[in-house]
């Protein structure tokens, strides 16, 4: 169990960095950037969520297979694989909540900031992402407990191998499976114990925002 | 002197269009227009917040944007400073936080120390701490002028800076805007509906109407009576009509316009022209009393519509069949009479207080259009 | 790494029992993957570093032989069908034309004791019946089943003898002939102690492992 | 005349105390006070916005709040229509959509004539398909007039209208309000910074300073000069100071005040009192020239802080070593000089221009404590 | 095929007007009213999507069956569960997104309709949901995307019997497992474009809300 802890906790840290840059930032194209093929685009990102992660994690075997570099590199059914299989199907949940905290922020607060002479990254850090940020958090804590708690896209993709792609709801899933119930309860208690905690935080870091003013 | 600020602005939004040229030196310009003019977005053209379809923008030899050579400054860089008509305090940052936004680029401490001078020169010292949703309406536009000022640009242009404050207040804070640019000499355009605050404050006035400029001038000629008279009417005060000059059969001349005439005295000619009356230059009458025979072809009769007033003057707005009329009546003189809204008033024009400016010689007093072609060599 | 052998999940219980033995006796450690037959095949299909293939059925693994993926199938043990439920005494085969009473089997489509438990309940003219009167439970896996039967949401359920001496309860054995389960070792990985393992799986203390557990060993 | 509404008020937020007591009939009452004191939160309390901790509030008899009994209407019942310092129009609506979701209860077709007629009255007609994001300032400040006009509720509270208006408009807009309250009689209360409306249009201002209400009074008698004269100071006009009238060794009286004394005429006798020197009756001298004995010891020299011109009147602040004065000149006279920011200037006070009033005098105006016993009955 | 996609558009018909109540007005609550215990409350209902849905629906499959009343009443293995079963796991995205969603309105807005007379529900369904919406709709897509691919928690507490209980994903499941890909292609196309054709519709509805002004 705590091999599959330690590899659970892993895969979050590094999904939730990347959940928050590459959720986030797509979000904000979707959102504040113009682009041909832009609602196209909003809707592929939210295949993940429609498809089952059995039927998903389906066809990105077979997608990441046909490959040659990711079968080389030893991609599947290793700890990358892991991570990208808890990455899929919760990116979509922190796109479109960054997309929509980030079509809420004034455009006039930004222009304000343009305005006192700050460079735009400046203004994105200091003023859009402060404003975005209750909505991001939100998002940031339901992809980061899907990502955590993914279990379909992971077996398929990164196999179940205990110490090396076998995390907490897989562990889980081995144990319902030998009907080793009392275990199972323990790991399903420790999964979201996790789960709360990282909500927990996330939390805090929201009960910090302001609210805004009409 | 050479124009700091030089700029052609030539803007649609939506079906409104908006075509304005301003030239400002070292001085404090107003904008002055009724609502809806295009004042603010005037400004957020200026400020590079809208992509212009045709300008020229020069700042101090800087040219910010040259829509025929492709030259567009961001925002950013062009380090005009803007107070938003409606503010845009930031909502997560407290009023000091606000302030020091704006200032930060010269270190933490020395930063900070800026940021509460002008708190206190907006008089919020006390308030430094407070989120903008805990201040008032007329604390938060003090906010959000500490702001701007504080940033130090290298121009600076207020949106209707002093509309939530009282008359003390704005006092202040015209002391302030006058101190701060006097030392820094930045030039300022402001925003305003007020006339006080044209006065006390500007050194020229830019008219604005339905998106274009219908004059400008410098205020202390205003002050001095130098000024286009029709400005006043602009600036809300005065009787003016648009109309022209006629001799009657008899050889007397009168002033026609749409409803009604005047009897003159001493016309140079006649021809199209404007007339201006002085709101205090306008007589009462004695129903009971005789008319002097010089008034007797411009008296009126009408009612008030409107009593004012104004520190020790009474203004009143009168309705009548021969348009609307302000009069001004110095509300001490012991024959004072008190007016009220709907009394029946009567009063009359004499002729040697028409003022007449023939239209021939309303020929721009400054040349507007041709200022552009300078910044481009 | 140890070499890895991957395993129907429902032979979970047993299979860790059998590699740890193994273990102890030849010391040589395997890992053990467990997920369903057909989700294995095809990460064994698609490359995954499995050494030894155990299936529920016969099916995945001659899938993955036909793809030249694996060698040497072969069945490795045989389980029976069961009527399985939670009282103490055990279930009449009849138990089924009770009408107060929901069965549940696993799917026919995918599980191989579901197409059993489909193919007996036609033979004895229950399954139109039990379809009709929305008494058929056809739940995903013969562990589901079970655990439809166990958690209440079905009266009796049609599952391997392997899984019902696991729930508890009580059981009778269903006339039917028992399902197999086949083994394959998968090609070009060069995998010497999964050959050992898979040699293993037929040797008598892993048969009294597999007897233990429910199942029959199977030699031939 | 019967109070309609009688309005006991305190309540606490963050540091800031509020204690306001309100009486207002079928008029027009005005809210006046400096920006922080408390207006925009009185407005918020009386519409049932904000629990109050004490309180009485009671409309044309309805009891809309009585902590002590335990009352308290909720606002959609107190029918008191409410225009928000930030005016809160609905985003997601149209200017007519605004309008028409305060006046939809009668009837479709009929409501939207009304709310029609209204955007015409504010001189909105033809942007009635616009939302509030495409409107200017100004423009949005109509709609939410419009919109809480339209409403027709028993009472209506308006948060500064007109702040962001020019004159014309803010002219014609006060007519409007005027001819609606003729018409339906409810009462209203307005906030405001601008001496000009209160004049326009109040019948009765309430002046309320740190959340306090520091005195009420009928609008006429300020007209006709015969209210306190203080209040004229809080209402940013004349030159007021409190201090104490003594005879001197020789027998003549003179007032003294912190920053220094006044010879004056005529005086009943000693004692606390506040003198008001209007600043039409302040002369000024010329240096060059002997100064009249009478007035030898009331002569001033300072600077000139602010230059107004409003109108026909020339206004001065010019701060002394002995205070800071308002003085105003007509700026018709041909002798008139002008004036700029940081001249010296000489003036001098003739002590028959010194009104005092006598602290003993001063004794309120109008009981506002004691009105809230009688709702109760 | 048919018959899966059918229950599957039944499901959806039942759970997305359900989301939308529940979520809507749980994420209401947690927004906008101030009780004891809200905090606990919001962590609780963020577990469902904590738990893989096969551990969720283990749990749910033994809670439900200990209820005397769900049992008799016939509710596990039949249309109602597959309801449950999708509802769930979804459940937690419309809360949150509701949650942000009423947050985010600005409470001036709202009292400016109650001092013009409107009465709260009428101030609720005239200025906080059309301002709210957005965001609302956003989550309801991504919600519904959610409970139309639930695989785990429909397979558990309903099973797979066609014709009754097997969603479109299940069915995908059980070809794929049948070793019928084509089939699977298709029916995981089809489920795409329901989810497509559903995300569209939210997004027309979703385009027609006005931005806010500052
Ligand atoms: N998005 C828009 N679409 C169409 N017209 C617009 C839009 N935004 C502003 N306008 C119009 O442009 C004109 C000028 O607006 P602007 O805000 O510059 O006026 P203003 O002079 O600042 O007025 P105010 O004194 O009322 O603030 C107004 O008539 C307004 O209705
Ligand atoms: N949330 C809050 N916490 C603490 N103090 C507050 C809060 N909101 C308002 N105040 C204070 O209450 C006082 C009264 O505010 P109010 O908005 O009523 O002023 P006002 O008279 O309307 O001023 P203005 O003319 O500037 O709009 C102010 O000094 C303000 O700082
Ligand atoms: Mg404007
Ligand atoms: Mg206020």
């Amino acid at each position: 169990m705590e091999r599959a802890l330690i590899i659970s906790l892993k895969v979050l840290a590094i999904d939730i960095p990347l959940l928050a840059l590459l959720g986030g930032g797509i979000g904000w194209l979707l959102a504040r950037r113009d682009f041909r093929g832009r609602e196209l685009a909003s809707l592929l990102v939210q295949l993940p969520i429609i498809l089952p992660p059995s039927v998903l994690g389906l066809y990105l075997l077979f997608a990441l297979g046909q490959i040659n570099f990711f079968r080389e590199a030893g991609f599947l059914f290793a700890f990358p694989a892991a991570v990208l299989g808890a990455l899929l199907p919760s990116l979509p949940i922190m796109i479109q909540a960054s997309r929509a905290a980030f079509a809420g922020v004034d455009r006039e607060l930004e222009e304000a900031a343009l305005t006192l002479g700050r460079r735009p990254w400046e203004v994105f850090l200091r003023v859009t992402l402060p404003l975005a940020r209750r909505t991001l958090l939100v998002g940031l804590a339901l992809s980061s407990a899907r990502a955590l708690g993914d279990f379909g896209v992971t077996l398929m993709v990164a196999g179940n191998i205990p110490g090396r792609t076998q995390t907490l709801p897989l562990y889980i899933y081995g144990q319902v499976e030998s009907l080793n119930f009392a275990r199972a309860h323990m790991a399903a208690l420790l999964l979201v114990g996790v789960g709360i905690a990282s909500l927990c935080l996330v939390h805090r870091l929201e009960s910090g925002a302001h609210e805004r003013l009409a | 002197m050479n124009a700091l600020l030089d700029a052609h602005i030539n803007e649609l939004i939506g079906d409104f269009h908006l075509d304005v040229s301003l030239r400002l030196g070292r001085e404090i310009g107003v904008l002055f227009g009724p609502s809806g003019s295009g004042k603010s977005i005037t400004l957020r053209c200026l400020a590079g917040l809208r992509n212009v379809r045709f300008g020229l923008i020069a700042l101090s030899g800087r040219v910010l944007l040259d829509s025929d050579a492709g030259i567009c400054e961001p925002p950013h860089r062009r380090k005009m400073g803007l107070l938003f008509q409606n503010l845009a305090l930031f909502p997560h940052l407290t009023a000091l936080e606000n302030v020091l936004f704006g200032c930060e680029s010269t270190g933490k401490r020395r930063a900070k120390s800026i940021a509460r001078e002008w708190l206190a020169r907006v008089r919020l010292e006390s308030l430094e701490n407070r989120y903008p949703s805990q201040l008032s309406g007329g604390q938060r536009q003090r906010v959000a002028l500490a702001r701007a000022l504080a940033n130090e640009p290298e121009m600076l242009m207020l949106d209707e800076p002093f509309s939530a404050l009282d008359g003390p207040l704005r006092r202040n804070l015209r002391r302030e805007l006058r101190k701060l640019h006097t030392e820094t000499g930045v030039p300022i355009l402001y925003v305003t509906h007020q006339v006080e605050d044209i006065c006390a404050l500007g050194d020229k006035v830019f008219f604005i109407e339905k998106g274009k400029l219908t004059g400008s001038n410098r205020i202390s000629d205003l002050i001095r009576g130098r000024g286009r008279v029709d400005l006043w009417k602009m600036m809300g005060w005065g009787n003016v009509f648009q109309g022209d000059v006629r001799f009657c059969n008899e050889g007397f001349p009168s002033f026609h316009w749409a409803s009604g005439d005047l009897a003159l005295k001493d016309v140079s000619g006649p021809g199209p022209a404007i007339a201006f009356v002085r709101p205090d230059r306008v007589r009462f009458l004695d129903p009971r009393m005789p008319v002097d025979s010089e008034l007797s072809r411009n008296t009126f009769s009408g009612k008030v519509e409107e009593v004012l007033l104004d520190g020790g003057v009474l203004r009143l707005h009168v309705r009548t069949p021969r348009g609307h009329w302000q009069i001004e009546q110095r509300e001490t003189g012991s024959h004072s009479e008190v007016f009220r809204q709907g009394d029946e008033v009567h009063f009359a024009i004499p002729p040697g207080a028409i003022e007449l400016i023939f239209l021939e010689e309303m020929k721009g007093e400054e040349n507007l259009g041709s200022s552009i072609v300078e910044v481009r060599a | 790494h140890a070499e890895v052998f991957a395993a129907a999940a429902s032979l979970q219980p047993v299979m860790e029992k059998i590699s740890q033995e193994f273990e102890r006796e030849k010391g040589i450690r395997m890992d053990a993957v467990f997920a369903a037959s057909g989700q294995l095949a095809k990460q064994i299909e698609m490359g995954a570093p499995y050494d030894l293939f155990l299936s529920a059925d016969e099916k995945w693994a001659r899938y993955l032989e036909k793809k030249g993926k694996l060698e040497k199938v072969r069945p490795v043990a045989e389980c029976p069908l069961v009527l399985w439920w939670e009282s103490a005494e055990d279930p009449s085969l009849d138990l089924v034309k009770d009408k107060r009473i929901r069965v549940a089997i696993a799917d026919p489509e995918v599980a191989p004791y579901g197409a059993l438990a489909k193919e007996y309940l036609e033979k004895i003219g229950e399954y139109e019946n039990l379809n009709n009167e929305e008494r058929l439970i056809i739940a995903g896996d013969v562990l589901k089943a079970g655990l439809a039967a166990k958690s209440g949401g079905a009266g009796a359920a049609y599952i391997p003898l392997s899984i019902a001496k696991k729930l508890e309860g009580s059981w009778t054995k269903v006339p039917m002939p028992p399902q197999r389960l086949f083994g394959g070792i998968v090609k070009d990985r060069d995998a010497l102690a999964a050959l050992v393992f898979y040699d293993y799986l037929l040797s008598p203390p892993a048969a009294e492992l597999f007897r233990e557990a429910g199942f029959e060993p199977v030699q031939d």
